[in-house]
């Protein structure tokens, strides 16, 4: 495999963090100023990421090595096919999100703006660090990162329900961080090396129930970020932030950074043959079909709109963990094509949401009966979201749900299949009632006047957001390849791995 | 260096030292605890190093004391134990 | 080799400096300040050229009136004496730089004296760092301590009584050095810690030897605050100026827990330490305790500058862990944490200082509103908080990246455990610093009087000479952080005792 | 405390005595090559002298004689003269307080020139250890008056 | 009968030590604290005086050492000086930490009207 | 408080008086002390620094730098007490 040196990971990473501090210095006074950073950043960012596509879809990976951390471990950045899927997923969504934010936080007229989109621009940061790194050490810095930098926008309200939800989103995730650190510290003293290898490079380290013990840490690590059931309770209640930030959290970067690293871990620390030999490959797998079930039952239970989508996101991020706990080439692929299915189509509900909740103030389902006739678009395109992550055919999760179906039966585990079909007849249950209540009944009388739909900086990402959702269902590879990365980055790991 | 001088003023420090600290007056204290302060510097000059003796009898048996006194002056002489 | 004059550079610019330094405040006051600045760049300058030339030459020595050692005082400079040295002499630059506003606010007419004693702590603290010889040690240690106890006895209400109560705990510390070298040189009749190391090894099996080695340790468990014998610590850095302890708190322990490594690995060998005696066993144990104690003691604090101690307390046992862990690693991790945690300590208390004197009272609840008056400095509080979290890249990250795999290597599963829930314990007593910092409570918002008291906090970013170094501190702790690994490659991996 | 107090006897016997003392002082910090005393026990009986001329007449007698501000000088000029004799010897071209290099600009030879290097040192030790002591007196004999003023 | 000889200085130095350690920590009287540091320093001390005697040898100053008379000096012929050069340091370490711990007294004194640690502590709760 | 100082100090020392059974006895002029270093101070004090008083030449020339340490001791204790307590007239 070849690899090339650049100095383009770097770059890309730097972009947000200059952005970032430009916000700050620029500060409060300069409000266009100031996001014309965000979105400029946002831009070019896009921009260097996808540059580095055609490069990684020929095989090549691109490297770039800073200086040393430790012995034999590199502050360093390696560009690969799955890297490089999550890195654009990410920055891609980042200017849908930074235009809508622009949008949603002046329709608010919220306050603190100024840490509000530094905080952003850092959480991209570390986002897109985590997608690049080379080796587990690399990835735990960004993933800090991205952890504290998160911290002020989920409290962002500074209401004490707020600094609430963000104590616990902290709790949780440092816990899990120090969990990871651990598995790392064991990791290195068992090989002395930390580097990522597609196929893992743990195999014959250590004894069986020691490796089983450092799996179960890495996965309770990495899993209270990629919200798996008995550690998903931040998830939820970080639901008071503000949208565009809950719509990072799902959709973009944190959780999907967890499900990231746990993809990660699964695939280039431990390995497919590791997994089969420990029969660890089963025990993730029935640990995440657990969640699938239990959290579409949980989002049938809420009444809030957000936190229903909350429930929604767990339920799909497990899936993805699924599909990668299959070991199969298919459900792999879907896996990861999940992520972006998952990404795009979350975002347009998120964005929904919260373009509901500037016009209306309102949050809870119930009382959302017949807005859709007053916001046709704005439902309209929830309503494509809802079918795509349903599941139906045109749209893009019906990709996604179709290959880790046929992943599950290349696995001969029938149980899995069931698992997928059952989600699916929730993400149904708990979608449906929302299009058809918003559309087909009558609109109550303190939501007759005034409503109308929001501004441009809103619908515009809505819209083009679910436009892409049903362009990429129709086509995986427009613009940017995405199913071809994420088939290129399977054959990586079951190439070498020999799974 | 005769070991029988030398006990006996052994004995006298070991006196001295315990009655500086349970003597209830702080003055008094202070003082017995020049003279404390006197017999180690003639125990060192028993034990043939003179210049510390001597550096203890204008230092610990000297000054000090007076800087206790006059500390004790400034303060109070009260003590409970 | 003594070709080389800056071992002993080192120590006598600071020191006639003091001297000069009462002679200009007689002439001129105004002068002192940059005299003081300038003395201490010049240490930072020879101490940089010291490191320098370690790194080219190796170990270089000094005879102080030019008598062979073991009968003259040597100057014994390897790369773990110049990496202290280079911390000390820099961190007390930077806390020189920042002193000046507290001082010419708050003792105008004594700022002679004060700059003088700051000299001879810092003096103090190098001679401790530079010397070869037991018994200068002890002297210099004096001479830091006696400063010490002046500095810390200026500061407010309770300042003098806590300094008296360090003055008693500090005098059984050194006392108790005092007696380990008297029992060494019963044995030896050396006080060369080099000559001590050759003629020790055939007494490992006398009692006094061990007497000697409990003292010694003792001694200096009391002077750098570990766990049981920590008592004076919270009170004397909660109650002396900020300048003063933010000068003392990262400085004296750490250099105290030089001196400990030096007395296990140096004069006396690894194998003493670790396999005739327990010794380390028995060290990482207290040090347990003390992570633990500290932290959870902090938790109980409402006041910024007490709980930062007792944080202190809990990041010497971090170092005294990796000491007592005994391994490559551990080691590797104490010594990083030594620098890491003085940058931190440096730059917390800095800060608490730049708070207080803009007249903000150091309770956490009344923190509110803090990010707008002082934004750079709660930046920097920030990052420094973040650090001893132990999130990376700042620099406490690594350090205790280092402590767990030793602890890992040494299969101790419970002092890992420590390690990191002492992390989760930092982040409950930061985070909720930096809550009240940012997020201002809307409920609790009535609780302060709004009005009168607030405009009278209108102070707004701390002083250009207090800022300088606050921002210093903060990037250093994060470049730090990131070039660790070239610090350990270049210097403290050569640092480490020999045979580990 | 320390008050005025007015005894004739005292203060005569003082007087006469406190020159004797100093001359004492003097011969210890000077006499400290070959018996035994130096420049710290010389120095503590110089500073002990002027104590008692504070002791037997008032506070003021000893500042009409010794301001503190010269106290203070004297304080850093003897350890100036200890340290600054081991600068000499640096610059001369030796290790720091080697002072057979002092025979460079003294003319003797080199143990000779040790010899007079450990009595200048003296002479620095007993200036300074004089100084302190009555500094120390003085600020522990003096607070409470000058608080009253 | 040996060994109560040849060690009894040892065994009273610590007996001196421990009054002076314990004055230091069980003392609640700031003063007597300060006895107890001073009684503990000079026992120790004691102690490096009496590891520099030597039996049979005088005091360490050459007899006739200005004379000119150069005759060979043994070792065995005077007590070891090196001891008592520490202890000179260390006896002015004491003087000076006993200076400073009198300044703090005042300072105290000063502030709080009493020198018993319970009622400091007592005075500074409230 | 007591009763907990009586308790350390009488281990301490217990511990103490352990330790003395190792010693060299008092004035054994064939003590370690006696014999490694110091034999040097006493026989070349004449020859290397003319001066009698062997405490004086190893007090300021052998181990001067201890002296100088013990000088600037006792000149911060004055300036501490200074800082301390004295009052400056405005």
């Amino acid at each position: 495999m070849d690899i090339l040196y650049s100095d383009k990971p770097m770059l890309a990473l730097l972009v947000s963090a200059v952005a970032a501090m430009f916000i700050l210095f620029t500060g409060e006074r300069r409000r266009n100023l100031r996001e014309f950073w965000t979105l400029l950043a946002s831009v070019v960012k896009f921009s260097i990421v996808a540059s580095m596509i055609p490069l990684v879809l020929k095989g090549k990976i691109i490297e770039c090595t800073l200086f040393h951390l430790l012995p034999g471990v590199a502050f360093q950045f390696r560009v690969d096919a799955f890297g490089l899927f999550f890195a654009t997923l990410a920055s891609a969504l980042w200017i849908a999100t930074s235009v809508y934010s622009i949008g949603y936080m002046r329709g608010l007229q919220a306050h603190s703006q100024t840490r509000f989109f530094f905080c952003f621009a850092f959480a991209l940061h570390g986002a897109l660090g985590i997608a690049f790194a080379g080796n587990l050490f690399t990835l735990f810095i960004f993933y800090e990162i991205l952890t504290v930098s998160t911290f002020p926008l989920v409290a962002h309200k500074e209401t004490s329900e707020a600094i609430r939800g963000g104590r616990k989103y902290l709790a949780y995730l440092l816990t899990g961080a120090v969990l990871i650190f651990f598995s790392m510290g064991v990791t290195y003293a068992l090989t002395g090396k930390l580097d990522f290898v597609a196929g893992g490079f743990l195999q014959g380290s250590g004894s069986d129930p020691l490796l089983r013990l450092l799996f179960a840490t890495f996965i309770f690590g990495f899993g209270t970020k990629a919200a798996l059931m008995p550690l998903h309770e931040w998830l939820p209640t970080a639901m008071v932030a503000p949208t565009p930030v809950s719509a990072l959290l799902h959709a973009v970067a944190v959780v999907k950074a967890g499900v990231f690293c746990v993809l990660r871990v699964v695939l280039y620390v431990f390995g497919p043959k590791l997994l089969y030999d420990l029969d660890l490959w089963l025990a993730l797998a029935y640990f995440a079909s657990f969640t699938i079930i239990v959290s579409g039952m949980f989002a049938l239970a809420q009444d809030n709109l957000k936190r229903r989508l909350a429930f929604s996101t767990i339920n799909n991020l497990a899936i993805i963990i699924l599909g990668a706990a299959l070991l199969s080439p298919s459900a792999i692929t879907g896996g990861i094509f999940h992520l972006a299915a998952h990404g795009f189509m979350k975002i347009t509900l998120f964005f929904v949401a919260g373009a509901i909740y500037v016009k209306t103030h309102k949050e809870n389902i119930s009382e959302l009966d017949g807005i859709g006739k007053k916001m046709p678009i704005t439902l309209g395109s929830f309503a494509i979201g809802a079918m795509g992550i349903a599941g139906t055919p045109p749209l893009v999760g019906f990709i996604s749900k179709w290959y880790l179906c046929l992943g599950s039966l290349e696995a001969k585990e029938i149980v899995f299949l069931f698992v997928l079909l059952i989600s699916v007849l929730f993400d149904i249950a708990y979608f449906f009632p929302i299009v058809y209540n918003s559309f087909f009944k009558k609109t109550k009388d303190e939501m007759k006047s005034g409503i109308q739909e929001a501004s441009m900086f809103m619908v515009a990402p809505i819209v083009l957001c679910a436009i892409l959702s049903i362009v990429l269902g129709l086509s995986p590879n427009a613009f940017v390849h995405f199913f071809e990365m994420a088939s290129s980055a399977m054959k990586n790991i079951l190439g070498s791995g020999g799974g | 260096m005769v070991w029988q001088l030398n006990l006996i003023l052994l004995l006298f420090v070991l006196i001295c030292a315990i009655a500086s600290i349970t003597v209830k007056d702080l003055l008094s204290s202070a003082i017995i605890f020049g003279v404390y302060s006197f017999f180690m510097c003639l125990l060192w000059a028993e034990m043939g190093s003179v210049d510390v003796a001597f550096t203890e009898a204008s230092v610990g048996a000297g000054v000090s004391t007076i800087f206790f006194i006059v500390a004790i002056l400034k303060t109070t002489r009260r003590s409970k134990d | 080799m003594t070709a080389s004059p800056f071992p002993i550079l080192v120590i006598v610019v600071p020191l006639i400096s003091a001297f000069l330094i009462i002679l200009l405040g007689w002439l001129k006051k105004s002068l002192c300040y940059p005299f003081m600045i300038a003395s201490l760049m010049a240490t930072v300058f020879f101490s940089m050229a010291i490191l320098r030339w370690i790194i080219h030459h190796g170990t270089l020595h000094y005879y102080l009136g030019n008598w062979d050692p073991p009968w003259g005082i040597e100057y014994l400079i390897d790369p773990l004496n110049a990496f202290v040295l280079v911390i000390v002499s820099v961190i007390s630059l930077l806390i020189g730089i920042g002193s000046k506003p507290m001082v010419e606010s708050d003792i105008p007419r004594k700022s002679i004296y004060f700059y003088c004693l700051f000299l001879l702590q810092v003096t103090g603290l190098l001679g401790i760092v530079v010397t070869g010889d037991v018994f200068n040690l002890y002297v210099f240690l004096e001479i830091a301590s006696l400063a010490g106890y002046a500095l810390i006895a200026i500061g407010e209400e309770g300042a003098p009584f806590a300094s008296f109560n360090y003055m008693i705990y500090g005098t059984i510390g050194a006392c108790f050095y005092l007696l380990g070298v008297g029992y060494l040189y019963i044995m030896t009749g050396s006080l060369n810690m080099a000559d001590l190391s050759k003629l020790l090894p055939d007494l490992y099996a006398s009692k006094v030897v061990l007497m000697a080695f409990a003292f010694f340790v003792v001694g200096v468990a009391i002077k750098m605050a570990l766990f049981p014998l920590h008592v004076w610590l919270p009170d004397a850095y909660t109650y002396a100026p900020s300048s003063v302890t933010s000068l003392l708190a990262p400085l004296t322990t750490k250099v105290g827990a030089y001196v400990l490594i030096r007395i296990m690995y140096g004069v006396f060998k690894p194998n003493f330490s670790i396999e005739v005696i327990p010794a380390t066993t028995i060290l990482s144990w207290m040090a347990f305790f003390a992570i633990l104690f500290g932290c959870v003691l902090a938790l109980g604090q409402r006041d910024l500058k007490r709980m930062v101690a007792y944080v202190l307390i809990a990041e010497i046992g971090y170092i005294a862990l990796g000491v007592g862990l005994a391994n490559r690693n551990g080691l590797l991790g104490a010594l990083l944490h030594i620098m890491n945690d003085a940058l931190m300590m440096a730059c917390l208390f800095l800060i608490v200082g730049a708070m207080t004197y803009r007249g903000w009272p150091r309770q956490m609840e009344r923190f509110t509103g803090l990010h707008r008056k002082m934004p750079i400095t709660m930046a920097a509080f920030v990052i420094s908080a973040l650090s001893v979290i132990g999130i990376p890249p700042a620099c406490g990250f690594f350090s205790k990246w280092y402590l767990v795999l030793g602890a890992i290597d040494a299969e101790q599963w419970l002092f890992v455990a420590v390690l990191l829930i002492s992390s989760l314990l930092n982040a409950i007593l930061f985070f909720r610093v930096i809550e009240y910092v940012y997020f201002e409570p809307v409920a609790k918002e009535s609780e302060v009087k709004p009005s009168e008291e607030r405009t009278k906090f209108m102070g707004n970013e701390a002083p250009l000479t207090m800022l300088i170094p606050i921002i210093l501190f903060a990037l250093a702790i994060l470049s730090v952080g990131l070039l660790s690994g070239t610090i350990i490659s270049l210097v403290i991996q050569f640092a480490l005792p020999a045979n580990f | 405390m320390i008050s005025p107090f007015e005894d004739v006897i005292i203060q005569t016997v003082c007087r006469i005595l406190i020159p004797f003392i100093q001359l004492y002082g003097l011969y210890v910090i000077a006499h400290g090559h070959s018996s035994p005393g130096g420049g710290f026990q010389g120095g503590v009986i110089l500073g002990a002298s002027f104590i008692l001329l504070c002791l037997s007449y008032d506070l003021q007698e000893i500042k009409k004689r010794l301001s503190q501000r010269a106290n203070v000088i004297f304080l850093s000029v003897g350890v100036i003269i200890y340290a600054g004799i081991g600068i000499v010897c640096l610059l001369l071209g030796g290790n720091y307080l080697d002072y057979s290099w002092l025979r460079q600009i003294l003319p003797v030879d080199p143990v000779e020139a040790r010899s007079i290097g450990i009595f200048g040192i003296e002479v620095g030790v007993g200036v300074t250890v004089m100084a302190v002591m009555i500094s120390i007196f003085l600020d522990l004999a003096s607070e409470e008056e000058q608080k009253g003023s | 009968m040996e060994q109560v000889i040849g060690k009894y200085n040892y065994w009273i130095y610590i007996i001196l030590m421990m009054i002076g350690f314990y004055a230091m920590i069980g003392k609640k009287n700031l003063v007597k604290k300060l006895i107890g540091m001073n009684i503990f320093q000079t026992s120790i001390i004691l102690f490096f005086i009496s590891t520099g005697s030597k039996k049979g040898a005088t005091i360490p100053i050459v007899s006739n050492g200005h004379e000119g008379i150069h005759r060979a000096i043994e070792a065995f012929q005077y007590m070891n000086p090196l001891p008592h050069v520490l202890m000179l340091t260390a006896i002015v370490v004491m003087v000076s930490t006993f200076g400073v711990a009198l300044a703090l007294l005042l300072m105290i004194y000063r502030r709080y009207q009493t020198l018993d640690e319970d009622e400091i502590l007592r005075l500074r709760r409230k | 408080m007591k009763l907990v100082a009586l308790i350390a100090v009488c281990l301490t020392g217990a511990l103490l008086l352990y330790g003395t059974t190792d010693m060299p006895n008092w004035g054994d002029p064939n003590s370690p002390a006696s014999l490694h270093v110091s034999p040097r101070y006493i026989e070349k004090t004449m020859e290397e620094t003319a001066v009698p008083n062997m405490v004086t030449s190893v007090l300021a020339d052998y181990r001067g730098y201890d002296t100088l340490g013990e000088t600037t001791v006792i000149f911060t204790a004055a300036i501490a007490c200074i800082l301390l307590i004295r009052r400056f007239s405005p």
